[in-house]
């Protein structure tokens, strides 16, 4: 049904990247590289984007199906749940600190926030809640804000990725330098984010089956094979910049939010599905 | 403190398809942490279910069954309400239990 | 790739009149010093395979073994200029391939 | 914030005056019933501890498995992950007592190995670990008679995972 069509992706690769357009706007990168992953898969559903490797690989998905059927996460996003409830010695809870009570709000993250003129991630708003109560804030990439995360992700199944860039010369310069670095080739290896997700997505990278960047940010935080437990999005580019031999830069800097700000943008209109599996 | 185990059981027509998740480690002793000393072997050995007192299903698990273990199985004899028990013990002696009614 | 760097390496010290003013050791502070610069000067486009190269050099310096300190030491500079040379080419080379620029 | 663990090991302590049980390391929260704890003395030691396939089988069984194809094995072909490989067994054979499930290369073969009382039907779901390429066997008992399918699965170690 969803076999990876080897012609196609040939094709796809042969596509001529579209000419680089002098000063697109968010929405213009954003249907243009729809239409691209679109022309490269065009018998995968849209929604199904969000599956990435899954909705290419029928055997990969075989094996994913199965896993979700009881998803090992389940612990932690009950365990999320918890510590998101309970409140902190102030006796506040993280509700106090976001819109509708946090629950069913995910697809608004990461949003951009015009008096500080930054990237406000989920992860980063958890931490300054803590903050702004007293508590001292979580590590980034793993453990109880993961769970959180992930608890909170849970609520917004199914709703519509919905990244906003405002007309605010700081949003835009956030934007771009996002897609910046997503474009740029670095590490020993010289590849960037594109050479796997935009250009080669599809195809086998030794054992492992290339997703492509159209939903990427809609399944997290993962639960991977590979690390046993669920992890954040700052965690997976980390990984990802050091596989490439590339130093990683700390979660939540300001390149990787802003990164997390383009990358999610361009999943705009996809279901959020996280917490999710992952090899 | 939550249960170590999550049980789905769901009867139709005479067969009861029961799934479980359990919380455990699994360490299977042929690890190394990231200080590089072995991380002793950890894992469940056996975990029951048993239906009005009787074993309907025996697990008897070594250390290369994954983390946070999964397991399904099925069988009759039982309707929706019954209540079922589902137990496990590891090398190390330590155990959970917990109820489950069938859907 | 090592077996060349050795050799100039091993070359150069013996070409080097002893009576020059710093010994093998002050040509290492050197090239080291210069290989920390440049990895700094990569600043996002740091290579993890260079502080490797760094961290080799510093711990074989440490333990006296000035040869293989020295081939580190110049290794970790070429790959941190190559890092460099990355980083000042993808100012613009992104855009050639950016969907939607 | 006490660490979730710890609330749970400290737990443990207090409800566990009743069995001196060594305490494992608190991440598992330690409920003790003793009372409903499974015995464990049945647990096939000797052949959870036995490299290769067919010496394993015979410590299990004391007899040979024969090739049978009543037995239906779901398993990928490439595993994603040998840290997690969704495997499932199924049969037609008739009056199964027991399934085994047993991984050719790991360092010990035997994987699981289950009791399938009256009335439980011949099947079984699990997720095990794989350390290289190799055969997963299932072996299942029948009417007393030991019989087998066998099945290869590609697994790679590492990787981004894509």
């Amino acid at each position: 049904m969803l076999k990876a069509k080897v012609i196609l992706v040939a094709l796809g690769a042969a596509l001529a990247v579209p000419q680089a357009l002098a000063g697109a706007s968010p929405e213009e990168d954003r249907k243009e590289s729809v239409e691209y992953f679109k022309q490269m898969f065009p018998d995968v559903p849209f929604e199904e984007f969000v599956n990435g490797q899954y909705a290419l690989n029928e055997d990969r998905r075989k094996q994913w199906e199965s896993m979700q059927d009881f998803p090992p996460y389940e612990f932690a996003v009950a365990e999320g749940q918890e510590l998101f409830e309970t409140p902190f010695a102030n006796g506040k809870t993280y509700a106090s600190c976001f819109e509708n009570g946090g629950i069913g709000i995910r697809q608004n993250y990461p949003y951009f926030d015009t008096e500080k003129n930054e990237v406000i991630t989920l992860e980063l708003a958890i931490n300054r809640c803590r903050e702004a109560n007293g508590e001292e804030p979580l590590k980034w990439k793993k453990g109880a804000i993961a769970s959180i995360s992930a608890y909170m992700a849970s609520t917004s199944q199914g709703k519509p990725i919905n990244i906003k860039v405002p007309d605010d010369p700081e949003a835009l310069a956030a934007y771009q330098d996002g897609k910046k670095f997503y474009y740029s080739r670095r590490g020993q290896l010289n590849f960037s984010c594109a050479s796997c997700h935009v250009q080669n997505p599809g195809k086998w990278i030794r054992a492992d089956f290339l997703s492509p960047a159209l939903g990427q940010p809609a399944n997290f935080p993962v639960h991977r094979a590979k690390w046993g437990e669920l992890g954040t999005l700052h965690r997976r580019f980390a990984g990802c910049n050091n596989n490439v031999r590339a130093e990683p830069l700390p979660a939540q800097s300001e390149e990787y939010r802003n990164l997390e700000y383009f990358l999610t943008y361009m999943s705009n209109g996809l279901p959020v599905v996280g917490p999710a599996t992952r090899p | 403190m939550a249960s170590s185990i999550r049980v789905r059981a769901v009867e139709n027509n005479g067969v009861t398809s029961l799934k479980a998740l359990v919380r455990h480690p699994m360490d299977s002793g042929f690890v190394k942490d990231s200080a590089g000393n072995v991380i002793p072997a950890h894992f469940i050995k056996v975990l029951t279910i048993s239906h009005n007192g009787k074993n309907v299903f025996v697990a008897n698990w070594g250390p290369a069954v994954s983390k946070d273990p999964f397991l399904e199985c099925r069988f009759k004899g039982a309707k929706k309400g019954d209540e079922l028990t589902i137990s496990w013990i590891d090398n190390e002696g330590a155990s959970d239990s917990t109820t489950a009614t069938i859907a | 790739m090592n077996k060349p760097l050795l050799a100039i390496g091993i070359s150069l010290a013996l070409s080097v009149p002893l009576a020059a003013q710093g010994g093998p050791k002050e040509d290492f502070q050197e090239v080291y010093a210069k290989a920390q610069s440049t990895h700094q000067d990569a600043g996002n486009f740091q290579w993890t395979i260079t502080s490797d190269r760094l961290k080799a050099a510093k711990s074989a310096a440490d333990s006296g073994d000035h040869e293989k300190a020295m081939a580190m030491a110049k290794e970790a500079l070429k790959l941190a200029e190559e890092s460099v040379a990355q980083r000042k080419k993808q100012k613009e080379a992104w855009r050639q391939v950016a969907i939607g620029n | 914030m006490i660490d979730q663990r710890r609330r749970g090991f400290l737990k443990g302590v207090l409800g566990a005056g009743v069995a001196g049980f060594a305490l494992g390391s608190g991440i598992v929260p330690l409920r003790v019933e003793a009372a409903t704890a499974p015995d464990a003395s049945d647990w096939p030691q000797k052949a959870f501890r036995t490299p290769g396939v067919d010496e394993t089988i015979s410590e299990l069984y004391g007899m040979e498995a024969t090739e049978s194809d009543q037995i239906t094995m779901d398993l990928p072909t490439i595993a994603q992950n040998g840290a997690v490989v969704p495997v499932t067994v199924e049969t037609a054979l008739p009056n199964v007592t027991s399934i085994a499930l047993l991984v050719a290369k790991n360092p010990n073969a035997l994987a699981a190995y289950f009791d399938i009382p009256d009335g439980t039907l011949p099947f079984v779901s699990n997720r095990l670990k794989m350390a290289e390429t190799t055969d997963v066997v299932a072996v299942v008992i029948s009417d007393g008679k030991a019989y087998k399918a066998t099945q290869n699965v590609k697994v790679t170690v590492g990787g981004c995972g894509g």
